[in-house]
C-alpha cells in the first residue's frame, strides 16, 4: 500500500476515535484564558514534584511559594499587577518535568519557572527556558546545571554539591572524626558532594575507609549497612533523602553499629519527620548540616509566620523556594519588565549589593518602588550570587539530635 | 499553544512507535515484553551516547535500531522455547538491570546525571524557531514509514505465519515451521521499532538519565495496544494519539479539581489505566480495532 | 562468613512466602500474576491500618489484616481474572499488570509515596559469638518457618490439600473425582493471600513500608520460582533460600549494587539450562 | 427404550470444539450391569464422546442421563457425585501423590457420607488389585505403565460408583498387560458395575462386552451385541480395518 494511500483514505481514524480525541483537545484548549503579556497578573511557574522520589518535598514547596506570592501581592503586587502562582507536577522525573514545563511556558505563559527538585528535570528544561527566554530557579544541587551559557536566566537557589561536601567534612574535623565512609544514593545531587568531600576530609587529615552506592526504593539495605558499618569507621556521610537514611539507619542501629551517621538537612532534618520516621533512639546523635541564615534570619521568620509554624521548624526546601519567588517579584520589579531576559540579569544586584539587609519581602518591595538601596538577605541563607548562577558565602549550621530534637552546636562557614 | 500542542503531538509520534512495536510483539506475534521500557531506554541511550560523541544523528539512530533489535533477539533465545511467562519475567529483569547498569556506570553512560546536549537530526536545517516543527515532522515520518512496514508485514505470508504461531504454535510446528526462529524474528523487528522511538526520544528531549525510564512506558503502551485493538496498527495509532491526549489534558486537571493534590490526581490517572486494562480484556478483548488481514488469511484461518 | 549466612537465609525466607504463594497460584491457574509484588505492598498497607491507625498490637494487625485481604484476593480474582479463565496465560498475564497499576495507585492515593513503619521499637541485636540477628530478623524466621510448617501440613495431610495438589497436578482428572475447581481457585487465593499479606508485613518490619516496596521484590520473587521449578510449590521455597544465600556471597566478589544483576543472571542461566527448575522434576510447558 | 431406566443413556447428542460438531446425534444406552464397547478408527470422535458423557464437555444439543436422571447440565464434579466414574487415557492417576493418596482423593470427594468408610472400600479395592497394596507409599508417576493403570481403577472404584467409563483402558500397555486389565474388568463387571468402554483394541475390547458400538466420524455406524461386532467379518472389513 502506497504511503499516501494510508494518509488519504478515509477510514484512517476511525469517526469514535476522532471524537475522544477532539474531547481530549477541547479539554486542553480550554485552559485557563491566556493572560495577555500586558495586563492582568504576572503568572509565574512552579514546577514540583508532588509526586516520585521528591514527592515528601512537593507539598512543602508549594506551600512556600504560595506563602511568598502571598506576601508580595499583600504588598501591592509587582509593576501593580498581581502575582498569580501556576503549580505543575513534575513526578521528579524529566520526561513529566518536560511536559509539564512546556504547557507552563507555552500555554500558561509564565515569566518564571521555580521550585524544580530534582536536578534531572531542571537539566532536561534548561534548554527549553533558555530558548523560550523564561526565568529557571532551581533547589537542584548537580554543578551541571549552571554550566554553559545561561544568558542569566538560570540562578540556583541551593548550596551546589561541591560546598555541601566541604560542609559536611568541616562538621566531622570539628567532631573529632577521624575516618568515615560513604553511604551514597545514585542521585546527580547526592552524587557531586562526594568527590568534594572525600578531597576535603583527607586534606584534613581524615581517613575514607569504604564508598558504597546503592538504589532508591531498594527491598533492603542491609547489605550496604554491613559493607559499610562493619569496619567501623568513626563516622558514616549517608548522602541520602530522608526515605533511605530512615531506612539505613535503622538498620544500622538494629544491626548493633555505633559509627555516627552524618546527613544532609533536608533529611534528617526535614522538620522533625526523620525522628517521627525511626524514633528518639535511633535519631539519637545522627548529625546533619543544611545551609543556614547567619544569626536570626527576618524572611525565614516571616516565612514560617506566614505558613503557620512555630519559630525554630526548619524547612530548608521551602525557604529556598520563597527565596525564589521573592526574587523574582523583585527582579520584575527592579526590571520594570516581565521579560525574564530583561529581569533574569537582576538576581546579583539584588543580594550582592553593599547596602543594609531587608529580609521582609514587603519591605523590600517597599524600598525597591522608593528607590532606597538595599540587599535582601534570604530565608534560607545570607547568600550572594555568583555569576555562573550559583550561591556563595553560604554558611552551613552544624547540628546534632539528642532525645528526638535537634540541637544547633553551631555554624560552619 | 500551537507549540504546546506541536510538543504534545511529537509526544505522540514517540508513543505511537512505541505502541506500534508492542502491537507487533504481543498483538500478532503473541509475545509478552514487560520489559519493553529497557529496550527503548537502550535505544535512547545508543542513539544519545554515540551523538554526543560527534556521530552523525541519522547514524547513531540506525545503530540503535539494529543493537536494540540484536539485544531483542538475544533475549527471545533465551526464554521464547518457554512459556510466554519466561519471557515475560526476563525482558522485565533484563530492564530493571540495564537500568542499573546505565545507572551506575557512569564512565560510560554519565550515570544519574545523564547525557546532555544530544544533536538532533538535520538540527540546522529548520529555520530559527522552526525546529520543533521540523522534528515533528521527523517523528511523524517515522511513524509513517513503521506503520506502512508493519501493514506490509501483516499482510504478507510471513505476518500470516506470526499470527498462526501466536493461535496456534503447534499446527505451526506440524507444518514444519520453526516457532522459535518466527518468534525471534518478531522480537527483533519489534526491538528495531523500539530503538528508534529510543532513539527519538533522545532527540526530541536532548537530555536523557535513567529516570525517565520505567515500567509505566510498559503499561502504557500495552493500553494503547489493548485500546486500539491487538493487532490492529491503526488502532494503535488512533489510541496512542486518544492516550497521550488524555495523559496530557490530566496535567490541566489541577487547574480545576480543587480539594485533589497533584499526587492524588496522579493516583487516579495511574489507577483508571490498570483497571482501564483489566476492564477492556474481559469486556472489549479486540479493542476498537480490527486485525488486518488479507483475504488469504482470512480463508486459511477459517478453514482451520 | 556466617553473618553473611544468616543474612542470606533471612533474605531467602522472605522472599519464600511470595514465592510459595505464586507458585501455588500458577500450579493450579497455570498463570503467573505480576500483581503479586502489588498484593504484598497491599497486605502490607492493611496491616499498618490496624497496627497504627487503629492501634491493634502487630500480631493481632497483622492476623487481621492477612485475612482481610486472603479475601480481597478472592475477590480481585473473581473481579478480574475469573472472567478471563478461559483465555490464554498471556491475556491473564497482561490483566494481572492492570491489576498491579491499579492496587499500587489505590495505596498512593490513600496513603501517599512517604514511607511509613509499623509501630515498633526497634531494638538492639542479639549476638551469637560474632553473629548478630536483630529482632526483625529473628521475628521473620520464626514467622515463616511456622508458616511454611502449617502449609506443609495442609498440603500433605488434609482433605484440602489433597483437593489442591490433584487440581494442580491433573485438573480435568480432578474434575472427574468430585472436585469442584472453582472452590480449589478460591481456596488458593485465600492461602496465598495470606501468605502474601504476611509476607508484606515482615518486608514492612525488615525496611519501610511505602508504595513501591513490593515491586522491588518482584524479580527475585519470581527467580526464586523459577528457581524451584515454578509449579512446585515447595520446591520454590528451596529455591527462595538458595537465591538469598546466592545474593548475600555475590556481595563478596561484586559491587553490592548489582545484586538484582545477580539475580537475573541466576535465571537466564537456569532458564538455559535447567528450565523445570532446579528441584522441580520437568515440567511441560503449554 | 423400555424396560428399567438405563445405567447411561445419551439422547440426539451433537457435541465438539470451538462451534464445530465432532459427534453428530449420537444416541445409544446402557443397561444397568451391561458393558458397552465403543471401537472406531482414530479421529472417529471416541474420546470427544467419552469427555461429553463424563461431563468435561457440555454438548451442544441432545441430552445425558444417568440412572434415569437428566444429567446434561452437570458439570463432571457433580455426575460424579451422582456414581459415574471416569478413567481418562493416559494421564489417569495423579502423578506426584501417593498411591494411598490416589485412592483417598478418588473416595473423598464423592462418596456419600452414609456409605461405607474409607478404609472399607480401601479394603475392597485392595482386594481387586492385590498388586498394588504393596505399593501404597510409592509416588503414583514412579509406577509402571500396568501399575498405574490398577491404581487408576482401584481410585475410580473408591466410591462404589455404579457407572464406570473407561477411556482406551489398554493404551500404551503391553499385550500381557493389556490382558491381565482386561480380566480385572472383568471381575469389576462382575460385581454388578454399569460400564462404558471406549477401547483401540477390538478384539480385546469387544471381548469383554456385551454391547458393541461402531463409531466412524462422529456417527454411530452400527450396534449390535458384542459378539456379533467382533465375529461378523462383513463388519470388521467394513468398519474395522480388516485383521
Amino acid at each position: 500500500m502506497p504511503l499516501e494511500m494510508i494518509v488519504l483514505n478515509s477510514s484512517f481514524f476511525p469517526r469514535r476515535f476522532l471524537l475522544a480525541a477532539s474531547v481530549a483537545m477541547a479539554a486542553a484548549l480550554a485552559c485557563p484564558a491566556i493572560a495577555s503579556a500586558e495586563e492582568g497578573p504576572v503568572r509565574i511557574g512552579l514546577l514540583a514534584p508532588l509526586t516520585g522520589t521528591g514527592g515528601p518535598y512537593g507539598q512543602e514547596e508549594e506551600q512556600a511559594a504560595r506563602a511568598a506570592v502571598k506576601i508580595i501581592n499583600d504588598a501591592g503586587g509587582v509593576l501593580g499587577r498581581k502575582l498569580e502562582l501556576v503549580v505543575a507536577d513534575d513526578e521528579s522525573q524529566p520526561t513529566a518535568g518536560v511536559a509539564a514545563a512546556r504547557k507552563l511556558i507555552d500555554v500558561d505563559k509564565v515569566v518564571s519557572i521555580g521550585g524544580v527538585w530534582s536536578s534531572a528535570v531542571a537539566l532536561a528544561i534548561k534548554p527549553i527556558v533558555l530558548e523560550k527566554g523564561v526565568l529557571l530557579s532551581t533547589v537542584g544541587s548537580a554543578d551541571e546545571i549552571t554550566d554553559g551559557d545561561n544568558k542569566r536566566l538560570v540562578w540556583r537557589f541551593q548550596t551546589n554539591g561541591k560546598s555541601w561536601g566541604e560542609g559536611f567534612s568541616k562538621a566531622m574535623v570539628k567532631d573529632g572524626v577521624k575516618s568515615a565512609s560513604i553511604l551514597v544514593l545514585q542521585t546527580p545531587f547526592t552524587q557531586s558532594t562526594i568527590q568534594p568531600f572525600r578531597k576535603a576530609f583527607t586534606e584534613a587529615g581524615g581517613k575514607v575507609l569504604d564508598e558504597v552506592s546503592f538504589n532508591a526504593g531498594q527491598p533492603s539495605y542491609r547489605t550496604e549497612v554491613e559493607r559499610i558499618f562493619a569496619k567501623k569507621p568513626d563516622a558514616v556521610f549517608v548522602a541520602a533523602y530522608i526515605n533511605e537514611l530512615s531506612a539505613i539507619a535503622k538498620e544500622a542501629f538494629r544491626s548493633g553499629y555505633e559509627s555516627k551517621i552524618y546527613a544532609f538537612g533536608n533529611a534528617a532534618g526535614s522538620n522533625g519527620q526523620f525522628v517521627k520516621n525511626v524514633g528518639a533512639n535511633v535519631a539519637e546523635g545522627v548529625v546533619w548540616t543544611q545551609q543556614v541564615p547567619v544569626g536570626k534570619s527576618v524572611a525565614y521568620s516571616r516565612y514560617l509566620k506566614e505558613i503557620g509554624k512555630p519559630e525554630g521548624t526548619i524547612m530548608t526546601f521551602g525557604a529556598q523556594v520563597f527565596d525564589q519567588i521573592v526574587l523574582t517579584a523583585l527582579a520584575i520589579e527592579k526590571a520594570k519588565s516581565t521579560d525574564a531576559t530583561k529581569f533574569g540579569g537582576e538576581f546579583p544586584s539584588l543580594v550582592n549589593g553593599d547596602a543594609p539587609s531587608l529580609g521582609d519581602p514587603a519591605e523590600a518591595l517597599k524600598a525597591l518602588r522608593e528607590g532606597k538601596p538595599f540587599r535582601y538577605a534570604g530565608a534560607a541563607s545570607d547568600f550572594r550570587f555568583a555569576d555562573n548562577g550559583d550561591q556563595t558565602n553560604l554558611s552551613y549550621g552544624h547540628f546534632v539530635i539528642k532525645s528526638g530534637e535537634s540541637k544547633l552546636l553551631g555554624e560552619i562557614r | 499553544m500551537t507549540a504546546y500542542l506541536i510538543a504534545t503531538l511529537t509526544v505522540v509520534a514517540i508513543a505511537a512507535l512505541v505502541g506500534l512495536a508492542l502491537n507487533l510483539q504481543w498483538g500478532m506475534g503473541g509475545l509478552v515484553n514487560f520489559g519493553l521500557f529497557g529496550f527503548y531506554m537502550l535505544g535512547a541511550y545508543i542513539a544519545g551516547l554515540l551523538t554526543v560523541q560527534g556521530a552523525p544523528p541519522l547514524v547513531a539512530l540506525a545503530v540503535a535500531m539494529i543493537g536494540v533489535a540484536a539485544l531483542s533477539a538475544v533475549s527471545a533465545l533465551i526464554s521464547v522455547r518457554l512459556s510466554e511467562d519466561y519471557l515475560a519475567i526476563v525482558t522485565l529483569g533484563f530492564a530493571e538491570c540495564l537500568r542499573l547498569v546505565i545507572s551506575y556506570e557512569g564512565w560510560l553512560t554519565r550515570g544519574m546525571l545523564g547525557v546532555t546536549g544530544i544533536e538532533r537530526p538535520f538540527q540546522n536545517l529548520w529555520p530559527r524557531g522552526f525546529a520543533d516543527i521540523g522534528f515533528l515532522a521527523i517523528a511523524l515520518f517515522a511513524v509513517l514509514i513503521v506503520y506502512a512496514t508493519l501493514q506490509g508485514l501483516a499482510r504478507s505470508p510471513f505476518g500470516r505465519l506470526v499470527r498462526a504461531t501466536r493461535d496456534d504454535p503447534g499446527v505451526v510446528e506440524a507444518l514444519g515451521k520453526s516457532v522459535l526462529n518466527v518468534r525471534v524474528r518478531v522480537f527483533a523487528v519489534g526491538g528495531a521499532i523500539l530503538g528508534l522511538a529510543g532513539g527519538l526520544h533522545a532527540f526530541y528531549y536532548t537530555y536523557i538519565d535513567p529516570t525517565q525510564f520505567g515500567p509505566i512506558i510498559t503499561a502504557y503502551a500495552f493500553m494503547a495496544v489493548v485500546v486500539g485493538g491487538r493487532g490492529s496498527n491503526r488502532g494503535v495509532l488512533v489510541s496512542a494519539f486518544t492516550l497521550i491526549f488524555l495523559l496530557e489534558g490530566s496535567r490541566f486537571l489541577v487547574d480545576y479539581v480543587h480539594g485533589l493534590g497533584a499526587s492524588e490526581l496522579a493516583a487516579i490517572r495511574l489507577f483508571i489505566v490498570g483497571v482501564g486494562l483489566v476492564v477492556l480484556l474481559i469486556f472489549k478483548p479486540d479493542g476498537f480495532g480490527r486485525e488486518p488481514r488479507s483475504t488469504l488469511a482470512a480463508k486459511s484461518s477459517s478453514s482451520l | 562468613m556466617g553473618q553473611l549466612l544468616v543474612n542470606g537465609i533471612v533474605a531467602g525466607l522472605l522472599l519464600a512466602l511470595p514465592a510459595l504463594a505464586l507458585s501455588l497460584t500458577f500450579s493450579v491457574l497455570r498463570f503467573a500474576n505480576y500483581a503479586i509484588g502489588s498484593y504484598l505492598t497491599c497486605g502490607a498497607y492493611l496491616v499498618y491500618i490496624g497496627n497504627v491507625v487503629l492501634g491493634m498490637p502487630l500480631w493481632l494487625a497483622a492476623g487481621a489484616g492477612a485475612i482481610l485481604f486472603a479475601v480481597l484476593a478472592v475477590a480481585i480474582d473473581w473481579l478480574a481474572y475469573r472472567p478471563l479463565r478461559d483465555r490464554s496465560g498471556v491475556t491473564l498475564l497482561v490483566a494481572s499488570m492492570g491489576v498491579a497499576i491499579a492496587l499500587e495507585n489505590v495505596i498512593r492515593f490513600f496513603a501517599g509515596n512517604s514511607p511509613r513503619a509499623y509501630d515498633v521499637a526497634v531494638a538492639r541485636p542479639i549476638r551469637l559469638g560474632d553473629v548478630r540477628l536483630n529482632h526483625e530478623q529473628l521475628t521473620i524466621l520464626m514467622v515463616v518457618i511456622v508458616a511454611l510448617a502449617v502449609v506443609w501440613i495442609v498440603f500433605r495431610f488434609t482433605r484440602l490439600g489433597r483437593m489442591m495438589r490433584a487440581v494442580a497436578d491433573n485438573p480435568d482428572l480432578a474434575a472427574v473425582r468430585g472436585i469442584t475447581r472453582s472452590r480449589v481457585v478460591a481456596c488458593v487465593w485465600l492461602i496465598s493471600g495470606i501468605l502474601v499479606a504476611l509476607s508484606g508485613v515482615l518486608v514492612g518490619l525488615d525496611a519501610n513500608i511505602e508504595p513501591q516496596m513490593g515491586w522491588t521484590y518482584l524479580l527475585p520473587v519470581f527467580t526464586a520460582t523459577i528457581l524451584g521449578g515454578i509449579a512446585n510449590p515447595m520446591a520454590a521455597v528451596a529455591g527462595a533460600l538458595t537465591l538469598g544465600i546466592a545474593e548475600e556471597f555475590a556481595t563478596l566478589v561484586m559491587p553490592v549494587h548489582y545484586r538484582m544483576i545477580v539475580t537475573f543472571l541466576v535465571m537466564v542461566a537456569l532458564l538455559l539450562l535447567r528450565p523445570w527448575g532446579l528441584f522441580g522434576t520437568r515440567w511441560v510447558t503449554k | 427404550m423400555n424396560g428399567p431406566a438405563a445405567g447411561l443413556e445419551l439422547r440426539d447428542v451433537v457435541a465438539g470444539y470451538g462451534g464445530q460438531p465432532i459427534l453428530h446425534s449420537i444416541s445409544f444406552s446402557v443397561q444397568p450391569g451391561e458393558r458397552l464397547v465403543v471401537v472406531g478408527p482414530n479421529g472417529s470422535g471416541k474420546s470427544t464422546l467419552m469427555k461429553t458423557v463424563v461431563g468435561l464437555l457440555r454438548p451442544m444439543s441432545g441430552a445425558v442421563r444417568l440412572g434415569g436422571a437428566d444429567v446434561t447440565a452437570l458439570g463432571a464434579p457433580a455426575r460424579a457425585a451422582l456414581g459415574l466414574a471416569y478413567i481418562p487415557q493416559e494421564t489417569n492417576i495423579f502423578r506426584n501423590m501417593t498411591v494411598l493418596e490416589n485412592l483417598h482423593v478418588g473416595y473423598e470427594f464423592v462418596a456419600p457420607s452414609k456409605g461405607p468408610t474409607f478404609s472399607e472400600r480401601l479394603e475392597a479395592v485392595l482386594g481387586l488389585f492385590p498388586e498394588i497394596r504393596v505399593k501404597l507409599r510409592s509416588t503414583a508417576g514412579h509406577l509402571s505403565g500396568g501399575q498405574r493403570q490398577m491404581v487408576a481403577m482401584a481410585a475410580a472404584l473408591m466410591p462404589k460408583p455404579t457407572v464406570l467409563a473407561l477411556d482406551e483402558p489398554s493404551a500404551g500397555l503391553s499385550p500381557r498387560n493389556a490382558g491381565l486389565l482386561f480380566e480385572v474388568i472383568g471381575r469389576v463387571a462382575a460385581s454388578g458395575v454399569t460400564m462404558l468402554i471406549v477401547e483401540q483394541n477390538t478384539q480385546l475390547g469387544l471381548g469383554a462386552a456385551d454391547q458393541g458400538i461402531v463409531l466412524v466420524n462422529g456417527h454411530v455406524r452400527l450396534a449390535a451385541p458384542a459378539m456379533t461386532v467382533r465375529t461378523d467379518p462383513e463388519i470388521r472389513r467394513l468398519y474395522l480395518g480388516g485383521v
